[in-house]
């Protein structure tokens, strides 16, 4: 049990081994909404997304393949539940493999778009993920090197964590969501099926949060 | 101005990698100035000594087979069988083992041979994301393999 | 989805929130506790009153797709 | 609980109402009652109201719910004093809120909101550098250790300036009418919440409302200190009307200039944190 005055009381921890997650009163707000949206993607029908023909009054509505909505589907709740390990693990370097199936998953979710530019935007933000990996399994290194250990309960309070490991974890977490390099994001965000694409920014959003913590407590 | 500049190129996607390469690039040559201020603490997690003249070389953790080993771990409690798989050899390995000194990784490979505690036991949860991470990789690109036979 | 139902879903979690607000108040209830509990009952009181304030005008059911 | 919820709603609402008042005199127009707002949610409460057919319905709904729990759970914080680092979390995840509520009904106009919504996820980024100053400063994120810390050192206002600064950005960004509101400008109709109408629409009227209380609550209670309420309601008042000053005189940024200058004030708050963490 670590008290520290950054995310609140501790209220439970689920040991894994060396892995033991945990749930403060941050982290289980977090889990809390991730579950939400789990479901949401879940069992929600997508949206239609209409289109105007502008200098009109027409308009049209886009059709959804049956079979792609099952691939974002299935990807989107893959996603979800890398989202809820990421929230969840007690372990740097699990949190960095979290974070990189969080990564693999975006892309996947709108693989099945047949957008051009949605495709084009998807891929470069896959070469930034890819590239994040470097920092972001370095920082796991470093953290591992410099202090012996990789578990949050042991670090947290301790300041043994260097800056550099710190800056490459916050790195590698931008890379991998993309979170304030806004425009691939954006851009990606244009294929249609709203829970779905909903969950990458979400998933994102909520990596950056944990990050967040993660580099406040070390 | 420099705010419209800075948001024309932050705009345009094909630049992204661009953008984040430099990031990388400035932590990393910040880091590089850092590393002396940095020093090693090997002694904690997972101290490993290798036996070059073991049959089962790079894989040792020393022990004796149906025993228990000498293995430390972050949480020694949560892993109540600790040192114990690590010595774990059938009968067959065992006689491997004896017989040859150049079967290290067959004999870790085979069923009753050694599995790596750390990896398998008491960091359990990362060897089940690693796999998670290659079969998604599998799935996308079976999907989209698949996808353009469709059309 | 009919409106008496609406209707039971409102009055319900409405006098639940009340229940909780005075017991937080009165400490039979911990602040946290109620706290949490009114976190989850709002959105649903606020839904279904705001549903039924709707309702008035077209009286009867309350429709749920359209166009 | 429910009459703290009630009457912060309230509140929010009437400030939006002083907003759009005070703006309307600046620009030298008479403007709407002060309670404008207040009706207005009211007005929409009482409107016949459906889902569309071409929506998701489980986002469009579910996102009135939680923007609604997302800002009850904000007030929460700031009543039983937990961490400010959550009260961060749940302001970045109203972010969500507003992608789900441009996605969810699938009319191109609440995309481009909500677009333009992920577009400005760098306007959290101040607030991140303002939880992470305050904390090397008090070395605590709980509200209670703050309210102490400035009960014996003095309000943060002085010794955290920067991070006030940025607090206060990130107000500004999620106000009506400000320089950096182009989830909702006109040129796309209304932006993200285009497609809610009737119920749905007051709802998220009343949770905006709460949102604007709780963000100018927190600003008070963060940066000035425990100083009684009604003091307190004066400040958020005062803190009201600088922040319509700013939203009358401002134009509207373009998407991309407002997120570059979020950005970059983020990254001199970043280099001051990092200046004051090594050097002193």
């Amino acid at each position: 049990m670590f008290d520290l005055n950054i995310e609140g009381a501790e209220l439970f921890a689920l040991p894994f081994g060396d892995i033991v997650p945990y749930f403060s009163v941050y982290s289980a707000t977090l889990a809390a909404f991730v579950l939400i949206f789990i479901l949401i993607a879940a069992f929600d029908r997508p949206e239609r997304q209409l289109n105007i023909i502008f200098g009109g009054d027409a308009f049209y509505e886009k059709e959804i393949k049956e079979g792609d909505t099952r691939f974002s589907r299935f990807m989107a709740i893959a996603c979800g539940f890398a989202t809820l390990g990421a929230v969840l693990t007690g372990d740097i370097f699990n949190f960095t493999l979290f974070a990189v199936l969080v990564g693999i998953t975006n892309i996947a979710i709108v693989a099945s778009a047949g957008n051009h530019h949605v495709l084009n935007a998807a891929f470069q933000y896959g070469i930034v993920a890819m590239i994040a990996t470097v920092p972001l399994f370095g920082a796991a290194a470093i953290i591992l090197a410099t202090t012996g250990t990789l578990s949050i309960w042991t670090l947290a309070g301790m300041g043994a964590v260097p800056l550099l490991a710190k800056a490459m974890l916050i790195l590698g977490v931008m890379g991998e969501g993309i979170a304030p390099l806004y425009i691939g994001k954006a851009e990606i965000i244009r294929a249609q099926g709203a829970p779905f694409v909903l969950m990458i920014h979400f998933s994102s959003l909520l990596l950056f949060l944990r990050v967040t913590e993660i580099v406040l407590v070390i | 101005m420099i705010i419209r500049k800075l948001s024309g190129i932050l705009s345009n996607f094909t630049n992204l990698s661009r953008v984040y390469a430099v990031m990388v690039i400035i932590v990393v040559i910040a880091g590089i100035a850092s590393i002396p201020s940095l020093d090693y603490q090997g002694d904690r997690l997972y101290p490993k000594t290798i036996d070059r003249d073991s049959p089962l070389d790079p894989y040792d953790r020393g022990g004796i087979p149906f025993e228990s080993t000498v293995v430390l771990a972050e949480y020694p409690e949560n892993s109540p069988y600790l040192g114990y798989i690590t010595a774990y050899l059938t009968p067959l390995s065992l006689a491997l083992a004896a017989a040859t000194p150049h079967m290290g990784t067959t004999i870790v490979a085979h069923p009753g041979g050694i599995i790596d505690e750390i990896l398998y036991a008491t960091r359990g949860l990362d060897t089940v994301v690693e796999t998670t991470i290659l079969f998604v990789g599998f799935a996308v690109a079976a999907h989209l393999f698949r996808r353009r036979e469709d059309e | 989805m009919k409106r008496h139902y609406v209707q039971l879903i409102a009055i319900i979690s409405g006098i639940l929130l009340i229940v909780l607000s005075v017991a937080g108040h009165q400490d039979i209830v911990q602040v946290p506790v109620a706290a949490v509990l009114s976190i989850v009952l709002a959105p649903v009181f606020l839904i279904s009153v705001g549903l039924l304030f709707s309702a008035e005008v077209i009286d009867g059911d309350i429709p749920f797709m359209g166009y | 609980m429910i009459e703290y919820i009630i009457a912060a709603m309230f509140a929010g609402l009437l400030l939006h109402g002083i907003h759009r008042k005070v703006i309307a005199r600046i620009q030298g127009r008479p403007g709407p009652p002060i309670w404008q707002e207040i009706l207005h949610t009211l007005k929409f409460l009482g409107k016949e109201s459906w889902i569309p057919k071409t929506a998701s319905q489980g986002v469009y709904v579910a996102v009135v719910g939680i923007s609604i729990a997302i800002w009850t759970a904000a007030l929460m914080l700031l009543i039983t004093q937990e961490s400010l680092l959550l009260l961060f979390a749940l302001y970045v995840l109203h972010k969500i809120v507003e992608h789900g509520i441009g996605l969810a009904s699938g009319s191109p106009y609440a995309k481009f909101g909500a677009i333009r919504s992920v577009v400005s996820a760098a306007s959290e980024l101040p607030l991140l550098s303002s939880v992470a100053l305050i904390y090397l400063i008090t070395g605590s994120l709980m509200l209670r250790d703050i309210e102490a810390y400035q009960a014996i050192n003095g309000p943060l206002l002085i010794v955290a300036f920067p991070a006030a600064v940025a607090l206060y950005l990130v107000i500004l960004s999620k106000i009506h009418y400000g320089p950096f509101s182009i989830v909702e400008a006109k040129e796309i109709v209304s932006g993200y919440w285009t497609e809610h109408f009737g119920v749905w629409r007051g709802l998220m009227n009343a949770a905006f409302g709460l949102k604007t209380f709780v963000l100018l609550y927190t600003f008070v209670v963060v940066f000035i200190g425990p100083i009684g309420l009604p003091l307190t309601l004066l400040a958020i008042l005062i803190l009201m009307i600088t922040l319509s000053f700013v939203c009358a005189a401002t134009p509207m940024l373009s998407p991309y200039d407002s997120v570059t200058v979020q950005t970059l004030t983020t990254g001199l708050i970043a280099i001051y944190i990092i200046y004051l963490g090594v050097f002193a």
